[in-house]
This record gives structure tokens, C-alpha cells and sequence, in this order.
């Protein structure tokens, strides 16, 4: 218990947390300091750009090992059946109707990119390796979750429509899934860095290796602004609902912790599937489900991952994850 | 005199979730053309809907349509049914133009 | 056909720097809502106010209000006084709206 | 009650291309002042003109007037000439202002 | 040949190209992926005043050779006088009409500023050194195309109008010729380069050097968007302007290199120039033709060299133009 | 006077002066030139938060000093009183009324954060270290002017208004003062980097340290375009208050010398105190007076601190200071 504190302190006198923690200060008290929009928005690409190339580039030095399909079979796995799990106990311990559980349920099989990329941060301080092909989990993971999260949201629909029921799956659905920026730019990137090696590293390198720390930071300090800001939608939450915040992203990283050892991964590639399995979306899967399910309410499920779990995973949650990770590991 | 010719002007403030579709819709009932404000806050029944997004879900859209009194018809009474479950206003109002071919 | 009902539209071009006065107002007066344009330019009295800003000190906003004839009365009563010493100014027209409720 | 004064509104919609001679236009005939929303999308009888731009070819702008009859008059007129071969609609409507001093 | 091959495939496996690729492909599929528009005028400005200023530094580094009179005179000679030649083939071979027409030739004469940058980095990559004040010539370049075109649209304007005819320069032209940002940019910034020397690119290395190649991958990104997004405007255009916008920059480049070879440039240099000379602009001549020569259709122009010429230019015409080079200067 | 000649010539052609003239020249020529406005506020940020940081972690490294508390005690003493000293000029020397002059003070009791950062700039070039938490001083000083300047005003208040004096201190002006923007990011940043020190610094290096002066040089470019646009308004602020925007920051930097001499630091602190007392504000200040004192005129005191004062300082003022401090220093 004694490693967990000191890595949960060291954790947090880290600068990319402290600019969070400034951040959530200065959203919180009012201050006018705000990041232009499309400043944010670009430090989110060029973040995305970054890990999805470095991905890439470290799966093509350490080539397709046995454990890579493996892997991506899990990510699936896991973005499908996780929001099952989180609408069974939303529907149990909260008062949230059909759709507003079917929505938050989503969010949860879905991952927080910056969370992620955190985390890598995290292993990287620390100087523990972990697989490059990870950030393909990463990818993989983003969508699946929505297509259950509107199945699940089928069951009541049937009752209120009076119209044919509409396909599940519309055409701007499959846009907002398939073709999302974030899947694209990944996975784009990802592919760019598996294709050119060392070689376009060696050129990529001085832009997206050497300033991503600092880069990370200033966008956590942004992040932190709009959690501040989004404090007070706590009330519109209500406790049950927060408390699910809580304990969510901590039976999500035990069941990623479980299947990551399972399928043989590295010390790092455990942690790191823990994060994933904890974090929630709270970019893309927004999105899509105000396009498909409009009923559901945003002022719940926006607040809930972005100034709930996103702040804990960040703060308490990777160091945690991390001590666990180590003690399965070495079992 | 330049000829002056009235037409009806409907004003749309609705969260950009939705405007793709609303804005099909106009193209569909046969306007010839609107006009998008990208990016308007403001705050109504469902709340603040501000600038500080990571995605769309809280922004708002301002769309313009100008159009002759039948079509404008059509549009106002489509709008009805696109809006359910989403934030958004629907204003209308008398206005004139030059230039008719464009409407 | 769909139901309209009468209101008034006010809109206020200000400088930034007085529209969260103005805003606060409009709320406190009892407006359902209000939709904000956040950065236009423009000339008037004061001088070209452009986009080139540092600061706000610049900056205009373009700040717009629907509400029922009484309520519109109000605000356009308590505008008067707060846009003293400001860049601003105040324009009302007639307009109709569907879903009465959200005005 | 306030005194309210009777004055025309000018909406011009036009590719950004255009947008300075315009409103050179708009300050020789007379205008006090104007409003510009610098940055709207659209559809019209030229295509789509969208946000997505390296120059400003395909981007449009929302130029606002408020002006007394006579001088909105002159405005229109003098519009038909300088939107030859451009993008752009006008739209005039009937409005109220405050504080007449500023038009 | 087989070298060519072997130049044109790697070019296409540099993390440029395939960044430019991805965005073509999100642009067509319509992802929503999208660099926010400001970002993307920020990273242009950035690659202008980063390739100014190391132009500036290489010509104070080797002085004021004999060559570079002659070289800013060519670059005056091509912008001038290559619209001829592209509004004789284009009255010959397509339908345009005298504005269109005329509109369509400024934008050959003048050229692209990433095209320039593209080969720059290409050159790099394979250690190929060039004149540091070419960037001059692509400064000069940008706007003597736009005097030409609006020359040729006189012949037709005078018959149509009534009014006395309005005078060719307008002031709002003016501005737009010799002030425009990208000519004040580069030109201010190649000063700069000049004057503070090796001492001034210690200051700004680390920003505009080391970062360079990643910028302008991600800003190559943004422009295949842009494309991918502009492609569908090809049947606006119609088939024979299509082919205009693939053989007009295989003629210019063919003029490029030999008149390049002629005044005794480098093989670097001469790549370059023929590289001038075969793109086309799609940012400063646009906006001087919708100011100047309304009657042109932007819709026909913009998707010629923005999604036609340019994306020809940067995979397939750079190595080529590099080849043919190779070849001349071994003559 | 022979090296302060020198001095002077060697700023002017660092490439950060020469950008700024670049941009000067440019906005006042109305080139098309123009940095997206996110972009300015970006960089903007980013200059605070790599001074503020760099601070922190120096102020970790070399201990709070005995010298520490005298110049935080100093700070808050120049900002608070220098306003009564400018206001008193003003209103003897020039026609402004009170609540005009009063705003004007307040300006140039504040400090231009930029202005600071050239003046590190210039020290960092030639070598010459400081005192870290001089940076604290730059914080600190950016707001206590403000009371003063409100306080002036008051005087002519009581007199014209028939309501009861509202309070000098609204809700709205305390959050501009306390929490603005640039007060938290600076003050944070230090904070942040005070508490992480080496460690921290070797995490955020790469993208704050690095690249900072090439970034301080685009950002100089655009407040250069700023401040040649604004060239034009001198027209409205009359040349006595012109005259005092030049002499104003000679006696500022006087008393800012003597002062730092006093408290006892090194020569490099002695150079930045005189530049902070010299500077005057143009985005803190500004909007705290608009909402706090519209009367006063904005195009008076944008322009004085803008387009006189601040270039004043960038291009002479600086090297003077340094001269200077390096002659009391020595004495
Ligand atoms: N009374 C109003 N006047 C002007 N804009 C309004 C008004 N009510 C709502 N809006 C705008 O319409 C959006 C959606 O409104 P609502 O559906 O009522 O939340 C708000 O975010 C505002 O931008
Ligand atoms: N006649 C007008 N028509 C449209 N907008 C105006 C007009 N007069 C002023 N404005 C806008 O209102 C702002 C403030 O006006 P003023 O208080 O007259 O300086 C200006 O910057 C313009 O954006
Ligand atoms: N009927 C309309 N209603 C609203 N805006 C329009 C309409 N027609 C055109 N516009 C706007 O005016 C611009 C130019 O129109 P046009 O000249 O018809 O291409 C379009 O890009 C739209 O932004
Ligand atoms: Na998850
Ligand atoms: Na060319
Ligand atoms: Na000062």
C-alpha cells in the first residue's frame, strides 16, 4: 500500500495533473482564462496524431506478435459487452429511464483518448514499456460501444413511436461511427507510422516526440478549465448516477486488468488495457448519441464522464491501476 | 425603383446535432437556398448552451431561410416534428428582396 | 396548419465588454431565452470596431431576444440605461414563433 | 415608454470577395453605421459556399444595416450594380430602434 | 526509368504524401475529421515565414552569387509570360470562355507555396542541396500571373460593358498583388533571414527547423481534406480543363528545367524551378480573380489547381521533375 | 554611449525586433497579413504559461532568497502608487479629464506581459542571468493598478451621477482583477513549476523552453500588424499624451532601477524591474477600465500603451534600461 500512495502522490505533482488541477480551479471560480476553441481542438488532433503514429512506428519495429490479434479481439469484445454490464447496473441503482441508461451505458464501453494518452504518460515517467499495437485497442474501441448503447435503447423506443420503427442504423449513424475524426486520424496515423517506420520517425520525431509532454499538459490544463466549469452540473446528475462515475471506471479496469493478463500482455500493455476498460467517452460517443438518440439527456451523460470519471481515472485512477496491474502481474 | 418582392424569413437557432438534418429537409421541400451562422450560444428551455465544447453537443446553430410564403409554409410545418427531443427556436417573419430568381 | 404566435425580436449589437450586464438583465426580466452571436465587427457612432482584439475592448457582440410584447417592453425600458457610455444599439421587429412555450 | 423610431434593416448576404465595396457603398450613401457576422456558411443559386476555405473565395459574410427609409432606398439601388457576378442576396425588413442619434 | 519508379515510390511512402492521402480519403468518404480553420491559416503562415527565413539565412550563409539577378529575372519572365501559353491551349483545347479562360491561366503562372515546400522537403530527405534564394523566385512569382490573366480578360470585358471601362489596377487589386500576406510574408521573412544570419537561425531553429517536416505533414493532412472534400467538383469542371490541369504542369516544368539549366542553378536548384513553374496557385491568384475578374467561375478554377494540379504535382510530378533534373544536369 | 549605441543596434536586429517592425510595416500598408485571431491568443498563452513555469522552476532551484519578500513588497508598491505619479502628469500636462487620465494611469502602473518577455529575451541573448521569481513580480503587478486608477476616478463620480455611488469594487471587476486570465495562467504556471522544479522542467523543456523565442518572434510579428493598424489613432490622442507615452516609461524605468538597485539585485533583475516599471498594460487593464469605467474613452488608452509606449520599449527602451542598470550596478 505503501508503493501505491507514494505512486498516487507522485502522480499527482506531475505537471501535466497540476495544469488539470489549475485548470479545474480556474473553470470552477469563474476566471476568464479559456483556450480559443480551435486551439483545443487542435491540441486534441495533434495528440491523436502523435500517439496513433508512434503506435504505429513501435508496431513495426516489434512486428504482428501472437498476442496482437488476440488483442484486438479483446477490444472488441470489450467495447461491445461492457455497456450490457454498465446499463444492468444503471438500470438497478439508478433512476435513469430506458434511453438516458442506454446512453451513459454506451459512454462507458467507449475510452477517453486523454486518459489514454495520460496513462502513456504515466508509464513513461516511470520508464515501463508497453506494446505499441495498444493504441489499435485504442481505436478499435471508440465505436462498438454506441451500436449496443442503441440497441439497448431499442427496447423502449418500440412503445413511443408511432412512425415504422427507423433503421438502427442510419446513415449519418455510420458517418458518426465509422468515419469519426478520431477513428480516422488513429487509425490513420497509426497506419502512416506502421508504413514508414524509423524512417518517418526520424522526420515526425522533433514535432510530435520531443513537445508532446508539454503539449499534453496545456491541453489537460484546457480539459481541466471545461471540468470547472461543468462542476455544478453535479446536481443535475444525481448522486446515484455520480456514485456510478466512481465505481464504473473501478469494475472496468478489474475486468481490462483480468483479460489483459489473460492474453499475455507486458506490465505497461496491462495498465494501459485497464485504462481503456475504465475510461468513458466523452468526444465521440456524445455525439453520436445526440444524432441517434436524441431522448436521452446530455446534461446527464456529458458531465458524468467528462467531470466524473475523466478526473478520477486521471488523478486516482491510473496510479491505481498501475499498483494492480503490477501486483497481477506478478502472480 | 429597384422591384422589391416579399417573401417570409424563417430564423432557426438549433443545436448542430440536428441542423444537418433540418437543413436536408429544407433542401428537400424545394427553398433555394439558406444561410448558416456557425456557432451561436445562448441559453433557453434545456439551458446553456455555450461555446466551451469538445464536441458539438452543446453548440448551436443559427440557419436563414428565405423563401416564398408557400414554401416557407412547408418548412415551419416539417420543423415541428425534426425538433422533438432537440433545443431549437423557430422564428418567422415578413421581409422583402431584390433579385427573385434567388428565392 | 401549424399554430404562430405573435413576438417581438430584439436584437442588440454591444460591445463585449457590457454584454454580460445586458444578459443578466434579460434574464432577470423574465426572457425565456436569448441567443448570442459571438464576434462581429462593424461601425457606428464609436468608431470601426473590428476583430483584431487583444482584449475585448474591441469586440461587439450581437446578442438576440424573443419574447412576448410585455416582457420585450421591459428590457428595452432597462436598456437604455445600461447602454450609457457603451457601444450599442437596439433594434425591435415583429415576428411569430411555433412552440409558445419556449418564449 | 421608450421612443421608439421607425427605420429599415438591411441584410445582405454576400461572398466575402465582394464584401469591401459594399460597404464602401453602404458609407458613401450615408449609413451611420453597420454590422458584420464575418464568417456564415450557404447554399444558393451559386452552390454551396462553405467554411472549409484556403482564401476567401468560398466564403460568404452577413452584412447588417439599420437606416431610415430614404437612405435604405438609396442602398438597395445602388446594391443590383455591385452584386453582378457575385454571390449574394438582400433582405429589407421593417424595424424599431432606440436611441435615434445612431442611424 | 527504373530509378524514377524507385524515386516516385518512395516519395510516396514519406509520412508527407501518405498524410496527404489520408485526408483525400477522410475529405471523400466525409469523415468529420477537420483541422479548425484558423490552425490551418496558422500552420500556412508557419511554413511561409519558416522557408522565408532559411532562405534569407542560406543566401547571407553563400552571398549574393551571380546567378540570382539572373534567377529573380527568370522568375519574372516565367510568372508573366506563362499565362500565354496556358490561355492559348486553353482557348484551343476546352470551351472556357475569355474570362474563364484568362482566369484559369493567372493561376499557371503563379504558384503553390506548399508544392515549393513539398519539394524542398523531398530534396532533404535525399540530401540534395539547393540555392537558399529560389525562395526569393517563389515570392516573386506568386503575383505578375495575376496582371497577365487580367490583361487577356480585357480583350472580351471591353465589348460587354457600357460604363467607361474601369481601369486594369484598381487599388483593391493593388493590395491584393503586392501586399498580399503570403508575398509580405515570405519576402519580410527572407529579409529577416538575410539580415540576422546564422545568429538569427540559432534563435529560431528550434521552432521553425526542427518541427518543419511534421507541420507540414499535418498541414498536407488539411489540404487533402480540403481535396478529398473538393473532388466531387470535377465534373464542374468538365474533362478537357481536367486534362489542362495534368499537361500544363508537364509543360511548365519542361520549361522550368531547361531555362533553370541555363542560367547555371544546381540540381537542387533546378528541380525547384522546375517545380515553380509546374504548379499552380489555389490562394492568392483566387482572391485576386474574384475581385478583379468576377465573371470567372471560382468553380472551376479553384478545383482545377487545388484538387487536380497540385495533388499531381506532389506525388507524381516532384520525383518526376527530380528525375528529369538528374538527367538535364548530367547533360 | 558608444556600447549603449551598440546595444540598441544589436536589438534592433534580433529577429524578434525586426519581426515586430515586419508587422508594423505590413498592418500599416493594410496588407492581407493577419494572424487568426485563436492563433494570437494561443501563442499569448503560451508565453505566459512558459514564463511563468521557467520562473517557478528557477525559484525551486536557487531558494527564496532573502530578496524574495522585499520585491514582492516592491511590486505591489510600484503598481499601486505609480498610477498617482501618471495621473498627476496627465492631468498637468495634457487636456484628458478625470476619468480619462485615471484610466490612462491605471495602464502604466500594470506591466505588458510581453514587453517582459522580450526584455528575458534580450538578457537571455547577451548572457546575462536573473533572479527567477521575478516573474512573481510580473503577476503581481498586473492588477493592484487598477484600485488605484478606479480610486482617481471616483473624484469626479460623486459629482456627475444622481444614483447612489455603486460600490468601487463590483463582482465583475473583481473577477477581472483576481482571476484574469493572464494572473492565473502566470501565477499557476509558477506555482506549477516551483512545485515540480528540475523534474518538471525536463518534461515540459522540449515544448516550452525550446521553441520559445521563435514563438515570442510570431507573436512580436502580430502585435507589430496590431499596432500598424492602430498607427492611425494617434490622430485621436493628441500629442501631449503622445509625448507622454514616450516619457512616461523613461521615469517608470528610473524609479524602477533605483528601487531595484535598493533591494539588491543582480544586474539582470535591476533590467527587468525598470522594463515591468516602464511597460504599460494593453489587454488587462483595457477591459477591466471598460467595464468598470466606461466613461473613459478606450481609443485613448489602447493606442497610448499600444502603439506608442510598447514599441517604445521593444525597440529603445529596453537596451536603454539595460545600459542603465549595467551603470548603477556598477556603482
Ligand atoms: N426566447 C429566446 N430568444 C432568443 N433565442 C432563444 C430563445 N429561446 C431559446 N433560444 C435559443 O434557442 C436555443 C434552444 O432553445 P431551447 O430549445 O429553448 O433550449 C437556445 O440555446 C437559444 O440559443
Ligand atoms: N446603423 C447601423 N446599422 C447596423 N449596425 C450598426 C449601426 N450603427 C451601429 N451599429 C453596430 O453597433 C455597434 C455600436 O454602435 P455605436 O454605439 O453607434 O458605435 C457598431 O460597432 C455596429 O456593429
Ligand atoms: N433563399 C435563401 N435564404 C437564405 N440565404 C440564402 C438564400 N439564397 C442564398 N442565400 C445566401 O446567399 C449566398 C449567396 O447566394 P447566391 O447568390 O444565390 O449563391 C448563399 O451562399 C447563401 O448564404
Ligand atoms: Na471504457
Ligand atoms: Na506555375
Ligand atoms: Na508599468
Amino acid at each position: 500500500m505503501d508503493t501505491l500512495l507514494q505512486l498516487a502522490l507522485a502522480n499527482l505533482v506531475s505537471p501535466m495533473v497540476l495544469f488539470f488541477v489549475l485548470g479545474v480551479a480556474a473553470g470552477w471560480l469563474k476566471s476568464d482564462l479559456a483556450i480559443p476553441e480551435p486551439i483545443s481542438k487542435g491540441l486534441a488532433l495533434y495528440l491523436m496524431l502523435a500517439i496513433g503514429f508512434k503506435g504505429g512506428v513501435e508496431l513495426e519495429a516489434n512486428g504482428l506478435g501472437g498476442t496482437v490479434v488476440a488483442a484486438m479481439a479483446l477490444a472488441l469484445a470489450l467495447s461491445f459487452s461492457m455497456p450490457l454490464l454498465a446499463y444492468a447496473l444503471l438500470r438497478a441503482a439508478t433512476r435513469l429511464d430506458v434511453p438516458n441508461a442506454a446512453a451513459v451505458a454506451a459512454h462507458y464501453g467507449s475510452v477517453s483518448v486523454v486518459t489514454f494518452v495520460a496513462a502513456t504518460g504515466f508509464l513513461g515517467y516511470r520508464a515501463v514499456p508497453y506494446e505499441g499495437y495498444l493504441v489499435a485497442m485504442l481505436a478499435l474501441m471508440e465505436t462498438p460501444a454506441i451500436v449496443t448503447g442503441l440497441l439497448l435503447a431499442r427496447r423502449s423506443k418500440t412503445a413511443g413511436t408511432t412512425k415504422p420503427q427507423a433503421p438502427l442504423f442510419s446513415k449519418e449513424l455510420a458517418r458518426e461511427v465509422f468515419l469519426s475524426g478520431s477513428v480516422v486520424l488513429l487509425g490513420g496515423s497509426l497506419a502512416i507510422g506502421w508504413i514508414t517506420g524509423a524512417k518517418g520517425m526520424a522526420v515526425m520525431a522533433p514535432g510530435i516526440v520531443d513537445p508532446f509532454k508539454a503539449v499534453l499538459a496545456v491541453f489537460l490544463l484546457d480539459m481541466g478549465l471545461l471540468v470547472g466549469r461543468r462542476l455544478q452540473d453535479f446536481r443535475t446528475v444525481g448522486w446515484p448516477v455520480v456514485a456510478f462515475g466512481l465505481y464504473m471506471p473501478l469494475i472496468g479496469a478489474t475486468i481490462g486488468l483480468v483479460a489483459a493478463h489473460a492474453i499475455g500482455l507486458s506490465l505497461g500493455g496491462i495498465t494501459l488495457v485497464a485504462v481503456l476498460a475504465a475510461s468513458a467517452s466523452y468526444i465521440v460517443v456524445p455525439a453520436a448519441m445526440r444524432v441517434s438518440l436524441p431522448q436521452a439527456n446530455p446534461a446527464i451523460y456529458v458531465p458524468l464522464s467528462l467531470a466524473i470519471t475523466f478526473p478520477f481515472n486521471l488523478i486516482a485512477g491510473i496510479p491505481l491501476y498501475h499498483a494492480a496491474a503490477k501486483w497481477i502481474a506478478s502472480m | 425603383m429597384t422591384q422589391l418582392y416579399r417573401k417570409k424569413k424563417i430564423e432557426i437557432v438549433v443545436e448542430a446535432a440536428r441542423a444537418r438534418a433540418i437543413i436536408e429537409m429544407i433542401e428537400a421541400v424545394g427553398a433555394k437556398g439558406y444561410t448558416i451562422v456557425p456557432d451561436v450560444s445562448g441559453r433557453g428551455n434545456r439551458g446553456v448552451r455555450d461555446e466551451a465544447h469538445l464536441s458539438d453537443v452543446f453548440r448551436n446553430m443559427l440557419i436563414i431561410v428565405i423563401a416564398a410564403e408557400e414554401i416557407a409554409n412547408r418548412i415551419i410545418e416539417q420543423l415541428q416534428p425534426l425538433l422533438k427531443d432537440y433545443a431549437g427556436i423557430v422564428v418567422i417573419s415578413d421581409v422583402e428582396v431584390i433579385r427573385d430568381e434567388h428565392f
